[in-house]
């Protein structure tokens, strides 16, 4: 008789186990505003990174056009990648001296890992991580982009 | 003519009178099997459609999602596009399949769904064919479905396929048992097995409600067991997406795929139907005892959208089932047919013709 | 010699493939199946499809570089992966990080820990069929992958430790939001509970399922929750305590049974546990900074070191040979899903393809952690 | 038992094992011969009981190839450090202690997978991770235009 009783016993709990998990699912079936979904291109205009977010690397210039990159390689060395080549011109100051400027900087994004080791060893701030995160693009090669803009010069008093 | 969304038996008579008028008996035979031939046709394409739209839904619902959402609005014609995509599909067929075979299988599995279909009574009148044995005959055709899977899984050359197939076949035989057997316990009540019959023997009360204790057991007997006949959630080990991948139907792509695909949903709605004609009274009304105001106020609504109403119900209840539960393993779902169900039905339907004998019922 | 019986029906090996695409081997672990029907009778694991050569790698690079790297192995446990290798670095040279640092580090671990057993949790259920518990997951995790993203920039791949101390402070909504996140947690984790746990049919498939004694998980090496599972107390946090460890109070969940069941209910565990260690530290996280001054090129004495931490999966280790320059000689990872997948063939002999899949789910592989 | 005491134990069982205190742990030295005999004393003996492995490194020292089994013992918690090396680099081969510990059946294919030591008695030795004609990444003359791209 025990048997029988067990036997039962046992449909009951298994078909109170199965209501249980019903009620957790039924629970948020009619709860439509907690849907977690995000219509992402659609909320594009609402959308914001955290401001540490690492998107990619940028180097911020002023409103003259400049920046405070001096070419140093540092970035270069610290990349484990080698997304970032430092292309450096020499130029003649006007007192006579010979000194080493940025020419190009360039930056691989399809090969960087947003690491932000080179962000975080630059001696001068000169580039930082956007908050950018749209990278898709046609053609590879428009993924080399040079961070300093044409015509741009260091700041001043940026320390060599 | 006269018409009444009530009653289309005036309205089946008009057109078989119109048709026998202007044609041969011969003509008028082959005439009405070709009208309900294309109704059933569409009738499937369209709420095979909508229901698959109806489980993106339900189960993004259940899981806090949006589901579909970006074609039409709410993404209603996302199953559509979905349909046109897979019709341009390119067919592939496994390079050792055994061709013939390999075609015919979603062929028998859609035509089963067809077949069972032409019984269901919609409404009154509103039923294609209308046998003495509805109910054997629901149960002995979708039975063959089974056959589809097999052959599906066989010819594919798939080992995944093979498995699968194997599966179902051993859960469907299995599950067809208690089917038959929770039916039976109505049948012993309602005295026919006519499916219109049963219906009409429910005018008093729904039989879920007349035949208490085992026809709800029975009820929820027929629910799992109608689930596990479908192969879905959480018995659906067939196609048991973690560990065969797709299951019977791995290999088949396009239009062929759908057949499989619409075959699922429409199979959905004929055991929902099923319960709904057996257990809660088809196509009549809800009537509370003799609150006449109300009762009238429910008449108001036309039977087909009562029997609609139930059906999807069920199916929602089926769909809550598969999306909350894990999926059984095939040891288990046989322990649990044999187990578990098959006793329950039998002591059930004792209990039922105890019942009926000695008049306990409503 | 054999003898021939004529009218026995021969019968074959049913040889599958399960995988390299296969939606229950969690990325390109490939299982070579042997079956009787639908008895298992062998798996041979074929790995090497996501083998990156990060070790090799690791030999060209520069010891502040390799910490990065790491986050692609174990891709859910990238904390912990960078905590080991800076803790490594770091007692090779002597350096002792500032208390603020270890906290912050415990803190980060357990978050992660907790991330990583949100997703092994829904992806255990979908496994089994349980589609839904594969979005309550997520959504929770969600949250977890917010707080990193704040403080970090990054939601997965966090380089946040860096030898010598952290990359960032910590943003100052940090303690709020993970305030936030455990009070909502608490509420949500009996939920997992009601939904699989307690189900039936969830028990059904795990109680007893893929039993493997004590002597086999130690012989097998199998560690973290697996191992405990079976009543191998491996827990190097406890062990030997590393970051914060030392200063929190906290179970090492430990089961007997060694099944399935036991290996899903000592990861639920863990996340109570992992819940309590945070809050133990969250709000006494002391002031100062979050660095130590390094030298502009970080050189390692000449020697073999060798450093564990409790990575979500178990036991990981680095181990490093230096010869003195700038990037290491060989470097060795001992990743923890690497030795528990050593462990699969024989937990999963003779049990069906479904039970298979449990098994394998509930070991929580990670393939990247395990083809490095 | 302390270090001491282990290390008198180590040199009691087999002498021609060199024992040094390590940076961080004890580290034995032993020849490839007398490999398995110590490290089955050294699991079987319930005194010292290192019955898990926990990593087993091969590392490519140019004149010879050494494998490095870090042991733990479950009980008396010590860990200890067992080394052995190879000369040859034609053709080297070392005797597995996969039916000792069985984890390193898969370790000890990862290191001849990646360094081309051989382990005589394992049961499956097979690559693991790359195709059979690749050649030996983890070795230091190991050369691979193709793929390594040097900076």
């Amino acid at each position: 008789m025990s048997a029988i009783w067990k036997y039962i016993s046992d449909v009951l709990k298994g078909i109170w186990t199965l209501i249980q998990g019903m009620r957790i699912t039924g629970y948020y079936f009619f709860r439509p505003r907690l849907i977690v979904t995000q219509q992402y291109p659609e909320n594009r205009r609402t959308l914001e990174m955290f401001e540490r977010f690492r998107g990619e690397v940028t180097m911020p210039h002023n409103e003259n056009n400049e920046h405070r990159c001096t070419g140093c390689g540092i970035c270069e060395i610290s990349c484990p990648n080698g997304s970032i080549e430092i292309i450096t011109a020499t130029v003649l100051l006007p007192d006579g001296k010979k000194k080493r400027i940025i020419d190009k900087h360039i930056y691989h994004l399809g090969m960087c890992s947003l690491c932000n080791l080179c962000v975080k060893n630059c001696p001068s701030d000169a580039i930082v991580m956007a908050q950018t995160f749209e990278h898709a693009v046609w053609d590879r090669t428009q993924l080399t982009k040079v961070l300093n803009r044409p015509g741009s010069k260091i700041m001043e008093g940026v320390k060599e | 003519m006269a018409f009444s969304i009530y009653d289309f038996s005036t309205l089946t008579q008009s057109i078989h009178d119109g048709l026998s008028s202007r044609l041969s008996p011969t003509g008028t035979l082959a005439m009405e099997w070709a009208i309900v031939g294309i109704v059933i046709l569409l009738f499937v394409a369209v709420f095979g459609l909508f229901l698959v739209y109806a489980e993106r839904k339900v189960c993004a619902f259940f899981q806090q999602r949006l589901g579909p959402m970006r074609v039409g609005p709410w993404g209603l014609v996302q199953t559509i596009a979905d349909f046109i995509k897979l019709l341009m599909k390119e067919l592939i067929q496994p390079a050792r399949a055994d061709k013939f075979l390999y075609n015919l299988a979603p062929f028998i599995v859609i035509i089963v769904t067809f077949l069972a279909i032409s019984v269901i009574p919609f409404a009154k009148g509103l039923q294609a064919f209308d046998f003495d044995i509805g109910v054997f005959f629901v149960t002995s055709i979708t039975a063959v479905g089974v056959i589809g899977i097999l052959l599906a899984g066989w010819s594919s050359n798939n080992k995944y396929s093979l498995i699968g197939a194997m599966r179902s076949g051993a859960q469907i035989i299995s599950y067809e048992l208690s089917v038959g057997l929770s039916l039976i316990t109505i049948v012993i009540m309602a005295g026919t097995l006519q499916l219109s019959g049963i219906v009409e023997a429910q005018r008093a009360g729904w039989f879920i409600y007349r035949g208490h204790i085992p026809a709800i057991i029975a009820f929820f007997v027929f629910v799992i067991a109608g689930t596990a006949e479908t192969n879905r959630g959480p018995f659906d080990l067939a196609e048991a997406e973690s560990e065969l991948t797709a299951g019977f139907h791995t290999e088949y792509s396009g239009i062929k795929f759908a057949f499989f695909f619409l075959a699922e949903y429409v199979n959905l709605f004929i055991v929902s139907a099923m319960a709904t004609t057996v257990f809660l009274g088809g196509w009549m009304a809800l009537h509370v005892g003799n609150l006449e105001g109300f009762n009238h106020v429910m008449d108001l609504l036309p039977p087909v959208f009562w029997f609609f109403i139930k059906v999807f119900f069920v199916i929602f209840l089926i769909m809550w089932f598969k999306w909350t539960f894990p999926r059984l393993r095939i040891d288990q779902i046989l322990t649990l047919e044999w187990k578990f169900l098959l006793p329950i039905n039998l002591f059930n339907i004792i209990l039922m013709t105890v019942i009926v004998l000695l008049g306990w019922h409503f | 010699m054999q003898e021939a019986e004529p009218d026995r029906i021969e019968t074959q090996e049913y040889l599958v493939n399960m995988g390299p695409q296969h939606p229950s081997t969690h990325g390109v672990l490939r299982l070579l199946l042997k079956l009787e029907g639908e008895i298992v009778h062998h798996v041979d694991p074929h790995i090497g499809y996501i083998h990156s050569g990060i070790e090799k790698m690791c030999e060209s690079l520069t010891y502040p570089q390799i910490p990065y790297l790491t986050d692609r192995m174990d891709y859910l446990s990238a904390h912990m992966n960078e905590e080991v290798v800076c803790l490594c670095i770091e007692n090779a040279l002597g350096v002792e990080v500032p208390d603020r640092v270890k906290y912050i580090r415990t803190i980060f671990s357990e978050l992660q820990r907790l991330a990583s057993h949100q997703l092994w949790w829904c992806v255990m259920g979908m496994d089994l069929g349980a589609l839904t518990t594969f979005f309550y997951g997520l959504r929770d995790r969600e949250k977890i992958l917010d707080i990193f993203e704040e403080t970090c920039g990054a939601r997965l791949t966090l380089h946040y430790s860096i030898p010598g101390g952290l990359m960032f402070d910590i943003h100052p909504n940090f303690q709020k939001r993970v305030h936030d996140f455990l009070n909502y947690f608490r509420k949500k984790l009996p939920e997992y509970d009601q939904l699989l746990t307690g189900n039936v049919i969830f028990q059904e498939r795990t109680r007893g399922i893929g039993i493997f004694p004590k002597e086999a998980v130690i012989n097998y090496g199998v560690t973290g929750p697996s191992g405990r599972a079976s009543g191998f107390s491996c827990d190097v946090r406890k062990h030997l305590p590393y970051s914060a460890y030392p200063f929190v109070s906290f179970q090492e969940a430990l089961d007997d049974r060694g099944d399935t069941l036991a290996r899903y209910q000592v990861r639920i565990k863990e996340m109570w546990e992992s819940m309590s260690i945070i809050e133990q530290l969250i709000d006494n996280i002391p002031e100062g900074d979050v660095q130590v001054k390094m030298k502009g090129v970080v050189k390692l004495p000449e020697g073999e070191y060798f450093q564990r931490v409790e990575s979500a999966r178990g036991d990981f280790g680095v181990f490093i040979i230096s010869d003195g320059k700038k990037s290491p000689y060989r470097l060795k990872f001992r990743s923890p899903g690497f030795s528990n997948l050593s462990a699969l063939h024989a937990m999963s002999k003779g049990w069906k393809i479904a039970d298979l899949v449990a098994i394998m789910s509930s070991l929580d592989l990670v393939i990247p952690d395990i083809d490095r | 038992m302390s270090p001491e005491e282990l290390n008198a134990h180590i040199q009691s069982l087999e002498p021609a094992a060199v024992v040094v205190m390590g940076k961080q742990f004890p580290e034995v030295m032993v020849p490839e011969d007398q490999l398995r005999y110590l490290a089955r004393e050294l699991k079987e003996n319930p005194s010292t009981a290192f019955d898990y492995l926990i990593c087993l490194t091969g590392a490519d020292f140019d004149d010879h190839m050494k494998v490095i089994y870090h042991l733990e013992s479950t009980v008396h918690r010590n860990i200890l450090v067992l080394k052995t090396r190879t000369l040859s680099r034609i053709n080297p081969v070392l005797p597995t202690v996969s039916d000792i510990w069985r984890t390193a059946e898969f370790h000890e294919r990862e290191v001849f997978d990646l360094l081309g030591i051989r382990f005589k008695g394992h049961p499956d030795m097979r690559r693991l991770f790359l195709s059979d004609e690749w050649g030996f990444p983890l070795r230091k003359d190991y050369v691979d235009e193709v793929r390594i791209v040097d900076r």
